[in-house]
């Protein structure tokens, strides 16, 4: 702990990494490195979002990149993929200056990317989308699908996906996605693989085959650039961990040198409250039961209850059906059959309008399609579930959204510039934090969150988990779905587990484990079932 | 019930009386230098309205006036209505009309006439409550008639026949069908049976597949008329190049350069016209009379119309260039329009 | 009308992010107050050049003649920030006016014919409403269909005919000036309308919805937006409004005729457009929308006034609609050139859609 | 576990496929279903609508159209509108006309070719450049472009007609005439589909266009030449327009300022009734060219069939309407039962 904190304050104050002697590679020294920034700045109109940060990448490492929402991560990864010029400083690739004037540049020398977000193309196969721009080719140059669906189906089996080459990419979850994006970036057989939070959608099964791709490909010689927000995966996957806070290099190092605790120190800039500060309450009367629920071939007679003051997660592996049964509660879907009631009144099918009426929100997984208007203010996003509330009579007081807005943004700790810019030039974390705030916002009686920390730095999470936990307290009837497992186990009063679109099992906050979820959603112990 | 029907707003609407033709004319008033005269075709872009303008605008320069020709490039009924307005800010002396409406001008057109602007109409008369002076290219009832005529003698008096008109509302289109359909009870044509008036709106395209949707839906159909000179040209060029040449008659109005070709080859005998320069000369003349005060536009009077004499007001304050004249392969060389 | 067309566009600020700075170039850059701009120059040269321009007699006449064009484009301008369109305007509005003159032919009351003829474009609205909303179908595509639905119907209806001879006291009505004022009605009716549409859009929850809806429908849909039924009201809104102005152009030609108003949909939506809404959807203001209006209107009539060819008139309009579009285009390269001498920065996802 | 997984779902996958690959085919399918269908009722009324002649004016009318709509669906694909084709068809036929009419002995049809398809594609690399260099919205630009188009054309012509017999000969042979009873027109136009639709599906630079319309900044990062393509697809509806241009010279003969005034709403028409997404992505060129056909039979059978002409247009309005709605429903039928035979919770 103390050579940690030695090692912190070293490199701390020194900026330039070079000067600093911060640590190599692996065969350091002589390598040079495959991919490198020197001394690069980017900024987006008064936003610097990286200021000098330089950043080695060597053959066979993986190496972490970790820093807070807003810290310059993605920007990072759009630099090094030549979807951003820098503005200062530059791109060395095996120790030579390049300028990627597009992404085509980059990919061409060896560099395969999976952004943030999925950007696939919905009306192609997924075959197609993996090999867009550079299928494989029959005689005179035409397309050979049957090599294309073949090799596709030769990654999804490396990668233990379930999915038809030949299907289209419109309406696959965001995992799924999230897999295919994977799979197209390993496709690329690419000297450098650069992953922007590609576990953020996924659960543990797949998580864990993923890094298994991933070391074979480092043993290979392939460089790898990782960036999560799970430290735990950092410390799983990676050999090295660069550091960013305000767009500033904060530090680079091995990670036998580092613990979660110095780590998170370096990208917060201070310690940190504990993660799950979920107090004991209560509960009270029922606030949202949930009968015999069934959408046909998506989930099936789902019955269960939450009561005021519970937090109650639902929790399962990706694809088991947790967010279309939140989607079909607040309305969005339609149910073919069952019930749901708030506070004692049933609900309509397919209204979200009702839903809201009877005191539920929802906080969608998907920020970008369905939590936020992007190209809409952050203040007119917060505003928009309130229109009824911030306006006097039929006319919007301008003044009262602008308050509602502040404090929230306030009292979720959001970085922005001005409460009338878009959304979109938020981080992704940031701009989660909008998604909360617009539904914390109308006071719900029922609060179902789904993945509400995905893609959120370690320090929000605590004050998201913070925030569930007091809300809790005040009598909110809580459903949190999850993936991260550790989230799960620490707010959770109960956890239902879902399996294949059926309820598997309900425990209770003492009988879960690690072990007791996963075997309830892996279907392989069916006698916990309620 | 209440409420203000047709009938009850006829009943209690005043007949309305011309303005003209309170003031008194004298014949032998000079024609006025420097006269401003603006017309106002169907639409810029036809050939037929082209003609009649340009030679229109030739004879103003023969009596000292100036004239243009303005007007929106799509046959509308109210497009030329922006057009009046304007003229009428302007200050013309006169204005003359291809009305495609005879109503839906005439608001605008009894704006101008307050202001002593001059209302010529020709080719396509408005209501006769606003405008002055019609120039009617041949007697309605003539063109109407001599058609049927015309293609009775062709097709020997026996058969089925249509009609293939411009646009639906045409006013001298549907008035010279209305003679046609007359002629057509005539015991000499108990043979020949109308069966069908088809619309190619005057597009040429258009006219073009209506000529072949006739023939195809009628089977039997000896003869067409087409009055118009879009009509007349686009379904010739179906025919000549299809099965049907030689054995379907086909007559119309058209123009002489229109139809040379068509004529040459066999796929038209005859056709009508009347000489659309002729046309424009006269609208000018009369333009010129009115705004010098020769004449109101009553009937009886007498317009003297520089190189093509004179002629007499009609009933309805019309004036007709003529009998319209049959091109044939014999003649049809002689010209050139 | 200036100034309170300049506060209608001011409030307007939902003009977004690409709008930008309050710095000069960035207000300046803004569609609607460079079409603005462009207005007030063109009525200041027209002014100038002809003394027939600004006389009340002509400006009567122009503002007259754009009359429906500028009540059709308050509904279209509706439906364009919620991303939809409706091109069967022009001809629902050659079916009212087909329907008013058969009705009226027929011997009805004209006042009975007025409510019928709108319910009737209410339906014809409520159609293309049904179509999107229910079938969830593109609107572009529905309503290119219905537009050659309606217009067929209008002459199913009316025919070849043309009926005329409208009772005056309605005519008059249609042409006649606000009492005391060189206002025509009509104009008084749209400058009633285009408050209401304007505090509606720019002051209003719905109208706030209506920017989410055209941003991102999925969005304000998990909001509990009621998505569909705002929609199908703005398609009633549009259908409603395009029969009542196909009313009074009928009386104002004193002719119903089933090709009344050919062709308009395209005028709307070049005003529209022009005004600065973003046929994507989520952006534009209605004082854009209204300076549109009267500048491709104002135009028009000064070049006719000095007797310009209509081609050239055609050329000049289509000209300025891809200037509207470039200039902003342009100021927003030059400012990132300015401030970033250095980088070509790709603008964000938003911005790449190219419709 | 996984293997059994993997191969169930690779099971319910293939079946799915097939069901999707059934949709798209169907597309063309139920066009040509309804067309056949057209085409036997109208001629079981009147025996005449399939004579050698009756067939002959079927394709003879459809070529123009088919030909414009295999242009803009490409462009529709890119998530794009070319709004301005109507007005290239008008500049070019008058054009050509006016220069071969100036020395019909000397002009030949080769030299109109080149001339028109020139003219037609400066005309959409100008929509181009705006669209995808300085990215203004494609509506906005091509109605823009069709006025100014309209407009010079106009003042080009000022009330002036081309007539057929100052045409040369050859030219008019080639509208009119054919080899071995087939007019050159429709060859030309199913030539010129059936090369574009080989090459869009079967390239991976044709596939390009349907990246982009399907996701733009997907197709940005994945080093897709976004700009190029649009520019692309541009340059080849507006060549298509030039070339249609010429061929309308050839067919009518006759020419004044106004051909295929009005016509970009029919083309976008026959592209979306072919099932080409207005939103751009999906669709095939053949889709829009029956789509044009469906659109022109019904023209000309409503004529054979004695509908009152004023039902005409009506009814092409109505079966547009059915034709996107019964696209529709089946789609949705197809998602759910994608939805019902989920992979994931298949078998
Ligand atoms: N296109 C853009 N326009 C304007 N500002 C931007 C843009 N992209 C990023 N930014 C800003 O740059 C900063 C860095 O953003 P970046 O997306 O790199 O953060 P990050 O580290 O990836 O965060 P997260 O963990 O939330 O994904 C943020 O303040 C963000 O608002
Ligand atoms: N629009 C859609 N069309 C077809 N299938 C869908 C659609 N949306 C989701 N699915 C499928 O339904 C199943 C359940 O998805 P859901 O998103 O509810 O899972 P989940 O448990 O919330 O997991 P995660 O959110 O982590 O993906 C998945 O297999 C997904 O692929
Ligand atoms: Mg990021
Ligand atoms: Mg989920």
């Amino acid at each position: 702990m103390a050579t940690n904190a030695k090692r912190a304050e070293g490199t701390g104050q020194v900026n330039d990494p070079s000067e600093a002697g911060a640590p190599r590679g692996p065969d350091a020294g002589a390598a040079t490195p495959v991919l490198a920034l020197r001394r690069v700045s980017k900024s987006f109109g008064a936003v610097q979002a990286l200021r000098e940060v330089s950043l080695e990448l060597f053959a066979g490492e993986a190496h972490a990149l970790a820093g807070e929402n807003g810290a310059g991560k993605s920007t990072l990864v759009k630099t090094l993929s030549g979807v951003h010029r820098p503005d200062g400083g530059e791109v060395l690739l095996d120790g030579a200056p390049v300028e990627f004037n597009g992404p085509a540049a980059a990919q061409e020398a060896g560099v395969a990317v999976i952004y943030q977000e999925p950007t696939l193309f919905p009306d192609l196969s997924v075959a197609e989308n993996i090999f867009m721009g550079r299928q494989p080719r029959a005689r005179l140059g035409r397309i050979d699908r049957r090599v294309m669906h073949a090799e596709t189906a030769e990654l999804f089996k490396r990668l233990g996906v379930a999915l038809d080459p030949g299907r289209p990419a419109r309406g696959l979850s965001i995992a799924d996605q999230q897999l295919v994006e994977i799979a197209k970036a390993l496709s690329r057989q690419a000297r450098v693989l650069i992953m922007d939070e590609p576990t953020a959608a996924l659960s543990g099964n797949e998580v864990a085959r993923l890094f298994n791709v991933v070391k074979t490909l480092r043993e290979h010689g392939c460089a790898v650039l990782f960036i999560s927000h799970r430290l735990d995966e950092i410390f799983e996957l990676c050999q090295r961990v660069t550091t960013l806070r305000d767009g500033a290099w904060v530090a680079s190092e091995h990670i036998s040198g580092v613990t979660p605790d110095d780590l998170v120190r370096r990208m917060v800039g201070r310690d940190l409250d504990t993660l799950y500060p979920k107090q004991d309450t209560t509960p009270g009367e029922v606030a949202l039961t949930v009968s015999r629920l069934t959408r046909e071939g998506v989930f099936t007679d789902i019955s269960f209850e939450v009561r005021r003051g519970e937090i109650v997660a639902l929790a399962g592996l990706v694809g088991a059906g947790r967010s279309e049964v939140a989607r079909a509660i607040f309305g969005v879907d339609r149910w073919d059959a069952g019930s749901v009631e708030v506070g004692g009144r049933r609900l309509p099918a397919g209204s979200p309008t009702a839903a809201m009426a009877s005191g539920l929100a929802l906080v969608p997984e998907d920020r970008r399609q369905q939590g936020l208007v992007m190209e809409l203010s952050i203040e007119r996003n917060i505003g928009l579930t309130g229109l009824k509330r911030v306006s006097r009579g039929p006319v919007i007081s301008r003044a009262a959204e602008h308050d509602r807005a502040r404090d929230w943004a306030a009292r979720l700790q959001l970085k922005f510039t001005r409460l009338g810019d878009a959304v979109n030039v938020l981080s992704g974390g940031n701009q989660q934090k909008v998604v909360l705030a617009k539904w914390l916002a109308t006071d719900p009686a029922v609060l179902i969150v789904d993945e509400p920390t995905r893609g959120i730095d370690i320090g929000t999470k605590a004050e998201v988990h913070r925030l569930l936990s007091e809300l809790a307290g005040r009598g909110i009837a809580i459903l949190m779905i999850s993936s991260d497992l550790p989230e799960v186990l620490g707010m959770a009063d109960r956890v239902l587990v879902m399996h294949e679109g059926r309820l598997a099992a309900e425990i209770p906050r003492e009988q879960a484990t690690e072990e007791s979820v996963m075997s309830a959603a892996t279907g392989r112990d069916p006698g916990a079932a309620a | 019930g209440g409420g203000t029907t047709k009938d009850s707003a006829q009943s209690s609407a005043a007949p309305s009386q011309s303005a003209a033709s309170s003031a008194a004319a004298d014949p032998n008033a000079p024609i006025k230098q420097g006269l401003k005269l603006a017309f106002l075709p169907k639409a810029i872009n036809n050939p037929y309205e082209t003609i009649v303008d340009n030679a229109g605008i030739e004879a103003a320069k023969e009596f000292g006036g100036t004239a243009k020709e303005v007007g929106p490039s799509d046959a509308s009924a109210s497009s030329q209505i922006s057009y009046i307005n304007t003229l009428t800010q302007q200050g013309q002396d006169a204005i003359l009309i291809a009305a495609n409406d005879a109503n839906a001008v005439c608001g605008p057109l009894k704006q101008a006439r307050a202001k002593g602007i001059k209302i010529v109409a020709y080719d396509s008369d408005a209501s006769k409550d606003c405008r002055d002076i019609f120039i009617n290219q041949a007697s309605s009832e003539e063109v109407g008639r001599s058609q049927v005529r015309l293609l009775a003698d062709m097709i020997g008096h026996k058969g089925d026949i249509a009609i293939l008109s411009a646009t639906a509302n045409a006013t001298n289109q549907n008035t010279w069908i209305k003679f046609m359909k007359d002629e057509l009870t005539k015991p000499e044509y108990k043979d020949m049976k109308l069966v069908k008036v088809a619309y190619g709106d005057d597009e040429d395209q258009k006219s073009f597949q209506q000529t072949q949707g006739l023939l195809q839906a009628y089977p039997n159909l000896k003869g067409i008329i087409s009055p118009t000179t879009v009509g007349i040209s686009a379904g010739a060029r179906y025919i000549s190049g299809s099965k049907y040449k030689g054995k379907v008659v086909l007559t119309g109005l058209g123009t002489p350069n229109q139809m040379r070709q068509f004529v040459k080859d066999d796929t038209v005998q005859k056709f009508a016209l009347w000489n659309p320069k002729d046309l424009g000369y006269l609208a000018a003349y009369a333009a010129a009379a009115l705004s010098s005060g020769q004449i109101t536009g009553a009937e009886g009077e007498v317009l003297k119309a520089g190189k093509l004499g004179e002629r007499t007001i009609g009933k309805d304050g019309e004036i007709i260039l003529g009998p319209p004249f049959t091109f044939e392969a014999s003649n049809i060389d002689q010209f050139d329009f | 009308m200036a100034p309170d067309l300049m506060t209608t566009a001011e409030t307007g600020k939902a003009g977004g992010p690409a709008a930008g700075g309050r710095s000069g170039i960035g207000r300046f850059a803004r569609w609607d107050v460079l079409v603005t701009a462009l207005l007030i120059a063109v009525f200041l040269a027209g002014s100038a050049g002809s003394p027939d321009f600004a006389g009340t007699g002509n400006l009567s006449f122009a503002l007259g003649d754009l009359g429906e064009i500028a009540l059709i484009a308050l509904a279209m301008t509706l439906l364009v920030v919620a991303a939809e369109v409706d091109l069967s305007v022009a001809s629902v509005l050659g079916l009212s006016s087909a329907l008013l003159g058969s009705l009226w032919d027929s011997g009805w009351a004209i006042e009975t014919i007025i409510p019928v003829v709108v319910v009737v474009g209410a339906v014809c609205g409520l159609v293309n409403g049904l179509l999107v909303t229910r079938l969830g179908l593109p609107s572009l595509a529905v309503t290119i269909g219905t537009l050659a639905l309606y217009r067929g119907l209008a002459y199913v209806v009316l025919g070849e005919k043309a009926v005329a001879e409208f009772p005056q006291q309605y005519t008059d009505l249609v042409t006649g000036d606000v009492p005391g004022t060189p206002i025509p009605y009509p104009v008084a009716l749209f400058i009633l309308l285009a408050i209401i549409t304007g505090v509606v859009l720019h002051a209003t929850g719905v109208g706030r919805s209506l920017f989410a809806i055209g941003a991102q429908e999925e969005a304000a849909f998990f909001a509990g937006i009621r998505v569909k039924r705002i929609k199908l009201v703005l398609f009633v809104v549009s259908g409603t409004m395009a029969a009542f102005a196909g009313v009074i152009y009928t009386l104002r030609y004193g002719s119903a005729r089933a090709d009344n108003g050919f062709g308009v949909e395209l005028a709307v939506i070049a005003a529209v457009l022009l005004g600065g809404v973003d046929f994507d959807g989520g952006k534009g203001t209605l004082g854009g929308v209204i300076a549109g209006v009267l500048l491709i209107g104002l135009l028009r009539n000064l070049l006719m006034l000095n007797d310009v060819a209509t081609e050239i008139q055609s050329i000049v309009t289509g000209l300025l609609l891809i200037v509207s579009v470039l200039t902003p285009r342009l100021a927003a390269v030059l400012r990132q050139r300015r401030r970033a001498p250095s980088s070509h920065t790709p603008r964000s996802s938003t911005e790449e859609r190219n419709r | 576990m996984t293997a059994v997984g993997a191969v169930d779902g690779a099971v319910a996958g293939r079946s799915a496929r097939g069901i999707v690959e059934l949709v798209f085919r169907a597309r063309e399918l139920s066009l040509v279903v309804a067309l056949t269908a057209l085409v036997l009722v109208t001629t079981a009324v009147n025996p005449n609508f399939l004579s050698g002649q009756g067939v002959k004016d079927i394709f003879l009318n459809t070529s123009i159209l088919a030909l414009l709509a295999v242009g803009q669906s490409l462009v529709v694909i890119t998530r794009n509108i070319d709004l301005s084709v109507g007005s290239v068809v008008g500049l070019v036929a008058f054009c050509t006309g006016k220069f071969l009419a100036a020395d019909p002995g000397g002009r030949g049809v080769v030299v109109a070719l080149v001339l028109g398809i020139t003219i037609g594609a400066v005309c959409g690399l100008v929509n181009g450049l705006l669209v995808s260099f300085l990215r203004v919205p494609a509506l906005v630009v091509t109605l823009g472009t069709l006025y100014v188009i309209q407009g010079l054309d106009h003042y080009i012509a000022h009330g002036q007609q081309i007539n057929a017999v100052n045409l040369p000969p050859a030219l008019l042979h080639l509208g009119n005439e054919g080899v071995l009873g087939v007019p050159y027109l429709p060859i030309i136009t199913v030539v010129v589909m059936l090369a574009t639709g080989y090459y869009l599906r079967s390239y991976p630079s044709g596939r390009d266009f349907y990246a982009i319309g399907s996701s733009p900044e997907a197709a940005r990062l994945a080093g897709v030449p976004v700009r190029r393509r649009i520019l692309a697809a541009y340059l080849f509806s507006g060549a298509l327009a030039g070339l249609a241009g010429v061929l309308w010279l050839a067919r009518f003969g006759t020419v004044v300022a106004d051909s295929a005034r009005g016509w970009e709403l029919l083309v976008v028409s026959a592209v979306v009734v072919g099932g080409v997404a207005i939103v751009g992505g999906v669709g095939t060129v053949y889709g829009a060219a029956l789509g044009a056909m469906l659109l022109t039979t019904i023209g000309s059978a409503l004529v054979v069939l004695k509908v009152n002409s004023f039902w005409q247009q009506a009814l092409t309005g109505a079966l547009l309407l059915l034709a996107i709605t019964v696209d529709r429903v089946l789609a949705v039928r197809v998602t759910r039962l994608l939805r019902r035979r989920n992979a994931r919770h298949g078998a």
